[in-house]
């Protein structure tokens, strides 16, 4: 049996610098040897508030890369978005946060060389560059769709261009890139034969349409959820998603350690926010 | 440890080294927090409620965070004692954990089923009986809310186990009267006490304007909830001295524990303390020992209700 | 304020041209809070609950504070009501302020007698009853507790006030069944209910090992209660929809008061909030109107247990 | 009637310097016009532990001195004691702190040139130097006697010691100063005709030891007492002390709008912690 958690490890890393992009903030952290571990989809949860803080549970963020430079850094992008992701983009350079990392599933990565489709939204793009550099080491085509509501939502640094064969960006309100969504080229892109396997990451309602297309394609979806998580380490059974098993039996499983990287084709996304077999 | 500190404890006849567990439903079946300690460094392991059946549990979210706590509804998801006997406990036990198995029914006669399942598995230390669930068979009445239903039910656990395993009842702090309800178990033949589960408490989403849980309702725990825990543990000491108490709510350091050993518990949980930190058991584990040390007990003993005999003791004096 | 916008609430037949009000015990008697805001300009002071004769109170320490609460045992030290009469009301009249007077009793018939020294107060705009006080007469059993206790309370100060001072009955929430209390006091003539009151806990100081309160128990408040409160609005509301609800516990900010009137509650009392920031009432009404109108309410009103009625709202969306 | 709260402003202060000074430390704070209205024996409240805190209550501390140099600065002497004074003394500079000030009963200034004795215990000289300079620029003969357990617990700035006429200093281990308690000098002081008012800072059991000699003879006596507070602006009742009121009739008196400068002689100090006329 697989051991739960394994790699994970509680540490204090100290923020090496801490950059607006856009809506987000860019934060390079030192977190020392455990970036050996840390692969695409991992996340990192981290304590938020300070010593006398209110806030008592860790918050989430996908580990966005991780270099074994200055004795191991790690990149988050996030977004302030509540009173914890707000202060973690209020520390400065030197302070110290308490972390747990790496955790949840990564991205499963073809031993072949197969024809990838990754799609981020908003901050979930974050992930998707570490995972190209690992797919196009290993001869994959990456192709890249970012989408947004508006341009300063696009995270999409100028290095991370280079390890894509093709980026296209799309906005809701059309001030970067295409009006439109992700999804909008999606069906033709896969009846054109160009994709064996899409990748993405960003909201739930953006996995849940992108599984809806690729479902009546032999394309794979691998998505990396996002549910409300009190522990991330799969003791508290708060971040539960339906999903339909090897033995088409329905459970409702923990996205933090059976996750957040999913088999989109199983995660029953009707289902979410309801218990299955019960009236809604 | 040194030598001749006596961290050990009792709850009826189980013996643990240490006096710090896990709370239930915090620590899942045990296995997930076995990267970040060794299970067997610890005083038990207590599971996650088990029911007769497999359970979906309630729908998402499942948890809002507040002031210093946090609400769930998990509602009892897991796998049915069944699969649970088979797949958990052998590893726990392989593992060297001392195990407390946490058992919750629908009906009082569910809690004698669940009773009968576990009175053949050897190894086990004690046994939770979690009577904070709705009676199905009354208006879903929560069963911790009724001295009689809550005496049904132990008095069904009881004479199914026999006298071996000890039964610890954990008793809900939404009443009017814990120690009526305390008297009603330790009547039906409780061996032990867990105090508290967690407060009923709402949150309500500012931005969709309904309750944010899926499940409406959700309970408390965590610091906020620690002085209702530390008064339910005084409360019950006092009436019930010779009764052991599991104590818990909010305990994230050692000198919460302290606190609830000094007003009476042998034995503190450690539950929502884990998702913030998952060694906080650990930590909570050796902080408590030094705390006692330093203060000059000689053993965990000693300090179990210590606030309640202290009156003879001096004032602090005000120091410059 | 905006024309257009109807922040008014009434509470039985008193109307208020806010619904922010202060809470009984952490206004004092208000006027020392007259320093940092024109009373008039809030909803309503309620004073700190007023007994028959002058009362010392409870020993120091009379505060701990706790994660995101507090705990006090001040034992309702006052002036008695005759001279809280002769002093307190007259100021806060002459400066306009709106006037709850909390009273607090011993006996049923001691709720009676301060009733009756309010009859001829003119200028008042309602009474609460705050029931969470021991009944001598009844081995110190909280009458907040007792259903038929609660009842005869209020049967008396009803009987004694006639039908012109509205009368909120406070309760509390350490109670199995805080809908059977309403229950009891809206039969016996309660024209609104005031949730919640402390609830009942205790610190041990691990220093000199004792319960750190004089009084050993206290009443906690604070954030840390908030969800408490809220599910016992959202419960009594859902089962008296038409009784108007003085929602308190925890409320801190606009949005933490929004939470209660979703509830269900039509005012909302801030207490605790008032001893971190002195303009804390002022702050929590300003935020409040601001976001009951950026929701597209046109009143207070509108929103007032909005919680329950918004099952067909359709489910916010997922955005970028 | 006189207002109560009078002059008490809600504001931010600014931290313009934190330095240790032995055990404790000496922050300057930049406060604005609000400098007028502090007098020697006013407090400041300050909220602690920043956004998320979990600490709801301001703490109480002593403005140890005011000066309208640049704009309005307030100095307090803090000794990091539990978790909301020690986040105030790992403030650094330009840190923003919530601040209502000034509160309480200041030292009343006798009109005429008096001999008075100032006592304080550890952190309690701090609002004695500034004492210190009204009461010499009143005429006063103004003789110091500071008193800790310690050396490092000892406050007493260079600056400070030039406005007394004498300053004498005892330790309880006799590390600095004399060995022993400053209340050892105190009847023979007294008995000598050297003090005609005693103002007193310190714990609690340093002002009753004083009030306890005091009290057979005509000094007057005015102390600063330090009860735990919740609120600090008298709407709470937490903050009470049993003391006898001019009609001889004792009352549970608030030491935040009442005090924290009381008289000595009419504080029931052995009643302290206890409810009069109940049984202990
Ligand atoms: C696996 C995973 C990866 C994530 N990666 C990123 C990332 O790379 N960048 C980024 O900006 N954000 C990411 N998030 C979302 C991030 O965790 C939330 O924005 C953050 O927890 C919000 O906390 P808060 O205190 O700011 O907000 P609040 O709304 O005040 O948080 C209150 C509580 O709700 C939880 N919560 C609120 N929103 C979310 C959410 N969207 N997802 C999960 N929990 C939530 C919080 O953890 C907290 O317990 C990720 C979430 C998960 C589960
Ligand atoms: C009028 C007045 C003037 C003071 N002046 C000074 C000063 O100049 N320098 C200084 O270092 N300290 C001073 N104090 C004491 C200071 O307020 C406490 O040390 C501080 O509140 C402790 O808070 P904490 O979070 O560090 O400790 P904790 O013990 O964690 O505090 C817990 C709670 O108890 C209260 N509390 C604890 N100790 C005291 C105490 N001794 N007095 C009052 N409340 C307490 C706190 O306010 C808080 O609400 C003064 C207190 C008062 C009442
Ligand atoms: C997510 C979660 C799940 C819980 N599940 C259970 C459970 O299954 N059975 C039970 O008896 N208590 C359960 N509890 C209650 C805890 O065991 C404990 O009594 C309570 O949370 C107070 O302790 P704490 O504040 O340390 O968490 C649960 C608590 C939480 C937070
Ligand atoms: C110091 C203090 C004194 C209180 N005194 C009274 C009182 O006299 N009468 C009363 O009905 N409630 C009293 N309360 C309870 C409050 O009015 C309120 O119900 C409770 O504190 C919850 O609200 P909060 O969290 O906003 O403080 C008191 C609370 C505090 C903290
Ligand atoms: S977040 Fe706790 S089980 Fe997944
Ligand atoms: S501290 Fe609140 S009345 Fe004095």
């Amino acid at each position: 049996m697989s051991q739960i958690n394994r790699y994970a490890e509680q540490m204090t890393a100290t923020v090496l610098s801490n950059k607006r992009v856009g809506q987000y903030h860019q934060i390079l952290l030192g977190v020392g040897q455990v970036v050996r571990h840390c692969r695409p989809g991992n996340f990192a949860a981290i304590s938020v508030g300070g010593e006398n803080s209110s806030l008592i549970l860790r918050r989430a963020f996908a580990i966005s890369r991780v270099s074994d430079r200055a004795d191991g850094t790690m990149e988050l992008i996030v977004a302030p978005h509540g009173a914890g992701s707000r202060w973690l983009c209020a520390q400065g350079e030197n302070a110290p946060l308490d972390m747990v990392a790496p955790l949840g599933t990564p991205f499963g990565i073809p031993t072949t060389s197969v024809q990838a489709l990754l799609i981020g939204g908003g901050y979930g793009s974050a992930p998707l560059f570490g995972l190209a550099e690992v797919l196009k080491s290993r001869g994959c085509r990456v192709d890249m769709i970012l989408g947004a509501s508006t341009a300063s939502k696009i995270y999409a640094p100028l290095e991370g261009k280079r390890s894509v064969n093709s980026l296209k960006i799309y906005t809701e309100d059309g001030s970067t890139g295409i009006m439109g969504k992700v999804t909008d080229p999606l069906e033709q892109l896969i009846s054109d034969g160009q994709v064996d396997v899409i990748y993405s990451c960003g909201p739930m309602g953006m996995l849940s349409a992108i599984s809806s297309i690729a479902q009546n394609s032999d394309v794979v979806h691998q998505c990396a959820v996002e549910e409300s998580m009190a522990c991330g380490i799969g003791v508290c059974m708060t971040c539960v998603l339906p999903v339909r098993s090897d033995d088409e039996s329905l459970a409702m499983v923990r996205s933090c350690i059976d996750g957040p990287v999913m088999d989109g084709s199983r995660v029953q996304w009707h289902l979410v926010g309801q218990i299955p077999g019960s009236t809604p | 440890m040194t030598i001749d500190f006596d961290f050990s404890t009792t709850l009826g006849n189980a013996w643990f080294p240490t006096p710090i567990f896990t709370a239930s439903g915090c620590a899942s079946s045990g296995r997930e927090l076995a990267q970040f300690f060794p299970l067997a460094s610890i005083g038990a392991v207590v599971t996650k409620s088990v029911m007769l059946k497999a359970r979906m549990g309630r729908p998402t979210p499942r948890m809002a965070e507040t002031p210093s706590g946090m609400l769930n509804s998990i509602g009892l998801q897991g796998p049915g004692i069944e699969a649970f006997l088979a797949n958990d406990i052998p590893w726990l036990l392989e593992n060297k954990a001392r195990v407390i198995v946490s058992i919750a029914g629908e009906t009082i006669e569910e809690y004698a089923v669940l009773a009968r399942h576990l009175r053949s598995v050897p190894g086990l230390s004690a046994v939770e009986v979690n009577i904070s669930c709705p009676n199905v068979k009354n208006r879903g009445m929560v069963f911790a809310c009724d001295p009689d239903a809550s005496h049904a039910v132990i008095d069904g656990v009881r004479r199914t186990l026999g006298g071996d395993l000890p039964i610890i009842v954990k008793l809900s702090p939404d009443v009017t009267d814990i120690v009526g309800i305390a008297r009603a178990v330790v009547g039906a033949g409780a061996d032990g006490l867990a105090l508290i589960n967690t407060l009923l408490g709402m949150v309500i989403n500012t931005e969709t304007m309904r309750p944010h849980l899926g499940g409406k309702t959700g309970g408390l725990s965590g610091p906020a909830i620690r002085p209702v825990a530390v008064r339910a543990i005084y409360q019950v000491h006092q009436a019930f001295p010779k009764v052991p108490i599991l104590g818990m709510g909010g305990v994230r350091s050692g000198r919460d524990a302290l606190e609830m050993v000094l007003a009476g518990a042998s034995g503190v949980s450690v539950g929502t303390a884990t998702f913030g930190n998952p060694t906080a058991v650990i930590a909570v584990q050796n902080e408590l020992q030094h705390l006692l040390i330093s203060k000059g007990f000689s053993s965990l003993r000693q300090a179990v209700g210590f606030a309640h005999r202290s009156d003879d003791l001096k004032e602090s004096h005000d120091e410059y």
